[in-house]
């Protein structure tokens, strides 16, 4: 695939299709691999990869490079498509500037990942068949592919892309048995007090280091509330539990109905808090009270908080519980 | 004799300027009596409250929050209720969900000429949170002492 | 030196628990690697390193400075701190103990910083030798050697023992305190566990990562360097890599008002956000590029410039690791590298 | 007990006087009504009220006041403004000195000294002027430069017009940026004015202004035939803690608030352009 990609970059690159490509740039090592805008046929071929450790969503610098000068190539993997129409729908990235390339997925895996299976050490991979064989400094190590899946994979909603403007390989097919409301399902199960419990664990770690939102292809705004003073949130300062509960609360509200699932917030995240279980109880939420609502599966329709019935639930659903 | 130690909540009350306000305020002239401890705020419209006015009650000392706006269907505004109700509906439920007591909020419609509502609601409300106790899961502690 | 079973290695931390707060890292309810305060039962991680740094024992990522209490006019001025425990802090490696030297260089330096200081007096520091280096290890490029950790005591496992040495007056303290648990031991016992990760610590991909020309010298050529754009084009701005960090020490000073009084405390800063220098009259990073490059510099250039050389990194791979776009300290240092060689 | 830097001291406002739209010169002296503490000219303090903000601000009285300081704060942000809508009465929090002052007993000492300033650029400069005019025999010739947007934009007229210019030691030359009914003075930008005084180039030049004003006298001083050597600025860039921890006034490997804010132009060439 990697070829493919590359001698078709080259190829826009020189009929003039294209000026400049936004893909991944290979790093040190196997997994460390770095979103990169490519300007020539030789920086492609010094650093132009695409493999199973590409986890990165691209459609995010789609809003900075579509508003530079000349149009930029994007290839976008089948769940960055649907940031990306989420933010041609929020009018944040001009279309008539990318041309955007669907590449399959096959799902992605990570450093972080492969260490949490027990890996130590690595210093290269390679796929064979079902399996990644992992080269490491304390020998040889083998991992089946599904193994190696990063916990938003294994929850895939979908490896068909909702836009392109070419397609390179297969077209992959919905996932609609994803599982992925399986956890929210299990906190849903439990207590007040034991889910109290489960996220002062997970909360409480936070560093407030804004990787969450900084990451987010829905949190584009240019100036985030939590960096207004006056806002007396406190951006930086994990200074009480409230403040984390706080942050979090508001951060996954303010892009509930927007959040398109790609599960960049819960890679990113130095702590390893599971954010995105916040996000798809919203979803969850709004497929369960409004109707099935999928963010960025087009460009058209009205975000969930920007719309109603009259005849929407009252909010006494939470508190009384079903009157429908 | 009165227990001097015994909890009394203090409850914090967005009302809308155009239905609920007024519906207290007709509680008011007829003297129905609610809880002293019931802050209300005036807003322009329920749908003006947005996540962190909830979220910063709580953080100032609130025990309990409640929304009060027009009916469906009555907003001065035309619409603006229906946002604050899928609004407050998605925030309640993801309260609940950070296992934060879901009886601590609650929307009410209640219009001007319901002054008999707002003060039943009110003293249904705190006797609710009364018997919640204290707000623990959403303090700041900053703020005590 | 002194040794005992690692079997026994509960009833040491039971030990020393008896006189003073201990922590260790271990891995909480999530399976990760942190410092926690040690109650019977804890175990030791297995994880090379803990996902946060030490730091915050030190200099803690929140702390309140000074608390006032307003009434018309007047302010009152309330000093609420108070005298810091004693404490050890077990299983620190040799990086980390590094970064407090580095830390010491900060605040240590008149004006002493007050806070930092309590802290650092009532600490002792026990570290532990590693046995196995991970990738993104690249601390010798720092003179730090894993297999021989600094610290006011070291440890060391080999075999089935707990090797403990003391390096300071404080490790001296500590050690004595628990010599009935303690047998005597010879440095030769851990040579062969010291040679055996020195040899891995050789061969691990940035063991000859070379920094050569990263000095005050080169300061303006490294800061004019064209390379910047392009290594900070993908940066997100966030403050993952300063967080994670166990140098990183700059910070904020900030107000709460909390109702009936107001608050001041200081909380850990990046230069990577985009308000970090952000003026009444403007900015003076305005762009990413800017505040990408503070970072490295500074690591990098500026403070070996003012501290004889020694560089505000001491490769603990953290940065490595957590990057969002796997842009780190490492990847600046190559790519500059030819900048002034 | 050791020196608590982070800890401020309380000052009280004990006269506010309007300089002009949008600067205001605030009294402070400690509880005890003497001053809080001894500085140089050049140097700065931290003041704030609590809840609001706390920020860098020269001390825009001489040392050779012993009795109070004073602050020339010019309208602009969050706290600023606070101050401007304040009493007199008004407790506030200050520490310091900070920084590294001008080399007033060094370098140039016995040397024959320009200033020029700009707008609010006045203020840390007015330290230094009236510093050396209570020291004079220490000191060769004085002239001051000073500019502004307009006569009622002039920080500390009267002073100027009642001292300065009434002393017989001192050459001072004002200038405005346009004309205006009641001014019979010179009109034109700050920097073109240097080039039209009669100035032999042994002097030594302290300048502070907005960046554009420093950046093109400067231009104009080196044209002049002006060493770098020989001129002096003060800067300003966000500052915590006062003390070259907190990381944010970094400029290459100096720290504005402790090995600045004086700097001379030799020594900020040699460091990046980030400023």
């Amino acid at each position: 695939m990697q070829e493919l990609m590359l001698a078709k970059a080259k190829e826009l690159l020189q009929n003039g299709t294209v000026n400049r490509v936004l893909g991944w740039q290979a790093g040190e090592f196997v997994y460390d691999i770095t979103p990169a805008v490519f300007e020539s046929e030789q920086d492609l071929d010094a650093g132009f990869v695409y493999n199973e450790f590409c986890g990165n969503n691209l459609s995010k610098y789609l809003i900075k490079e579509s508003r530079k000068e000349g149009k930029v190539l994007a290839f976008l993997k089948p769940c960055d498509t649907y940031s990306f129409n989420q933010l041609i729908k929020e009018h944040r990235i001009i279309r008539e500037n990318v041309y955007v390339i669907g590449v399959p997925c096959e799902g992605k895996t990570d450093g972080e990942t492969l260490k949490s299976k027990g890996v130590k050490g690595i210093l290269g991979a390679k796929s064979e068949g079902d399996e990644l064989i992992i080269d490491t400094l304390y020998g040889e190590q083998r991992l089946s592919k599904r193994d190696a899946l990063t916990a938003r994979c294994l929850t895939c909603k979908s490896k068909k892309h909702v836009v392109y403007d070419e397609l390179l390989g297969e077209e992959g097919e919905e996932v609609p048995e994803n599982h992925r409301f399986e956890e929210v399902e299990k906190l849903e199960a439990m207590t007040p007090d034991e889910r109290f419990a489960f996220w002062r664990g997970e909360l409480s770690r936070c560093i407030r280091c804004n990787a969450c939102r900084n990451v987010c292809p829905a949190c584009s705004c240019e100036k985030c509330v939590f960096d207004n003073p006056a806002s007396g949130i406190s951006q930086k300062a994990a200074a009480d539990s409230f403040e984390e509960n706080m942050f979090h609360i508001i951060r996954a509200f303010h892009v509930a109905g927007r959040c398109t699932d790609c599960g960049e917030c819960s890679r990113v995240c130095p702590q390893n808090i599971p954010l995105h279980l916040l996000n798809r109880k919203f979803i969850k939420d709004i497929d369960a009270f409004y109707g099935e609502y999928q963010a960025g599966e087009d460009t058209e329709s009205r975000a969930p908080l920007t719309n109603f019935t009259y005849d929407d639930v009252e909010p006494s659903i939470v508190y009384k519980g079903g009157k429908k | 004799m009165q227990d001097v130690n015994q909890f009394k909540p203090k409850i914090v009350a967005f009302c809308c300027n155009w239905c609920s306000y007024a519906g207290a305020d007709l509680a008011g002239t007829n003297r129905l009596q609610y809880p002293a401890d019931v802050k209300i705020i005036r807003v322009p419209c329920s749908c003006r409250v947005n996540p962190m006015f909830i979220l910063r009650a709580f953080q100032r000392g609130a025990d309990g929050v409640i929304l009060c706006g027009c009916h469906p269907g009555d907003c001065h505004y035309t619409t603006g209720n229906y946002y604050a109700r899928r609004r407050m509906t998605l925030l309640f439920s993801m309260l609940d969900y950070l296992g934060i007591e879901k009886q601590r909020t609650r929307v009410e419609w209640v219009s001007a000429a319901e002054g008999a509502k707002f003060a039943a609601t009110m003293n249904e409300f705190v006797a609710a949170v009364t018997q919640l106790g204290p707000n623990k899961r959403l303090e700041d502690l900053r703020c005590k002492n | 030196m002194k040794k005992l079973p690692v079997s026994k290695i509960q009833e040491l931390f039971a030990a020393i628990r008896a006189q003073q707060t201990l922590y260790i890292p271990t891995d909480d309810a999530s399976g990760q690697a942190r410092y926690l305060p040690w109650q019977e039962g804890m175990e030791l991680t297995h994880a090379l390193n803990t996902v946060r740094s030490a730091k915050d024992f030190f200099f803690p990522q929140t702390e309140n400075l000074v608390e006032f209490k307003l009434k018309g006019k007047e302010i009152e001025i309330i000093d609420s701190r108070t005298e810091q425990d004693d404490f050890v802090i077990f299983g620190v490696r040799a990086c980390d103990a590094r970064s407090f030297t580095i830390l010491d260089k900060v605040f240590l330096i008149d004006p002493i910083d007050t806070y930092y200081k309590n802290r650092r007096e009532h600490g002792t520091v026990v570290t532990l030798a590693c046995t196995q280096p991970e990738e993104t290890c690249f601390c010798t490029t720092f003179g730090i050697d894993p297999a021989d950790p600094e610290g006011d005591a070291a440890c060391w496992i080999a075999g089935d023992s707990l090797y403990l040495k003391a390096r300071t007056e404080k490790g001296e303290k500590l050690l004595s305190a628990l010599d009935n648990l303690l047998a005597d031991a010879d440095e030769g016992e851990i040579a062969a566990q010291q040679k055996a990760t020195r040899d891995i610590a050789q061969k691990l991909p940035f063991a000859k990562l070379n920094l050569a020309g990263f000095n005050g010298e080169n300061l303006n050529k490294l800061f004019d360097s064209k390379k910047w754009p392009e290594l900070s084009e993908a940066c997100l701005g966030c403050g993952t890599c300063t967080f994670v960090c166990p140098t990183c020490q700059c910070y904020d000073i900030r107000d709460f008002d909390t109702g009936h009084g107001v608050k001041r405390f200081r909380c850990w800063d990046s230069c990577m956000y985009s308000d970090f220098t952000l003026m009444a009259h403007g900015n003076s990073r305005n762009s990413q590029v800017e505040r990408f490059r503070q970072r490295f510099m500074h690591k990098l250039v500026y403070f070996p410039a003012n501290n004889e050389g020694e560089y505000g990194c001491v490769g603990c791979g953290r940065c490595l690791a957590k990057c969002p776009i796997s842009m780190n300290i490492v990847k600046v240092a190559k790519a500059l590298e030819g900048e002034v060689q | 007990m050791m020196q608590e830097t982070l800890i401020p001291k309380l000052g009280v406002v004990t006269d506010i006087r309007i300089d002009t739209p949008d600067v205001k010169t605030f009294r402070v002296v400690g509880l005890d009504g003497k001053k809080v503490f001894d500085h140089m000219p050049g140097q700065c303090a931290m003041l704030s009220i609590p809840g609001v903000g706390e920020a860098m601000f020269s001390i825009t009285s001489s040392p050779t006041n012993t009795e109070f300081m004073e602050f020339s704060i010019k309208k602009c942000g969050c706290l600023t403004n606070w101050l401007h809508a304040m009493d007199v009465g008004q407790q506030i929090t200050i520490r310091g000195p900070y920084g590294r002052p001008f080399p007033v007993e060094t370098e140039l000492k016995g040397k024959n000294l320009f200033f020029i300033a700009g707008g609010i650029g006045l203020a840390p400069l007015r330290s230094v002027i009236n510093y050396v005019r209570d020291n004079r025999q220490n000191y060769g010739k004085i002239k001051i430069l000073y500019g502004s947007r307009s006569k009622q934009d002039l920080v500390d007229y009267h002073e100027i017009l009642d001292e300065w210019m009434a002393d017989d030691n001192v050459e001072v030359y004002l200038t405005i940026d346009r004309p205006q009914d009641d001014w019979d003075g010179h009109v034109g930008f700050v920097p073109n004015y240097v080039k039209e005084i009669d100035l032999d180039l042994d002097y030594n030049v302290l300048v502070c202004g907005p960046p554009v004003m420093i950046k093109f006298t400067l231009a104009n001083l080196k044209e002049l035939g002006f060493q770098e050597t020989q001129v002096y600025t003060t800067m300003e860039l966000r500052m915590k803690c006062g003390v070259g921890k907190c990381g944010r006034c970094n400029i290459g490997n100096k720290y504005v608030c402790k090995d600045g804010p004086v700097f001379r132009f030799d020594e900020l060439d040699q460091l990046p352009n980030e400023y």
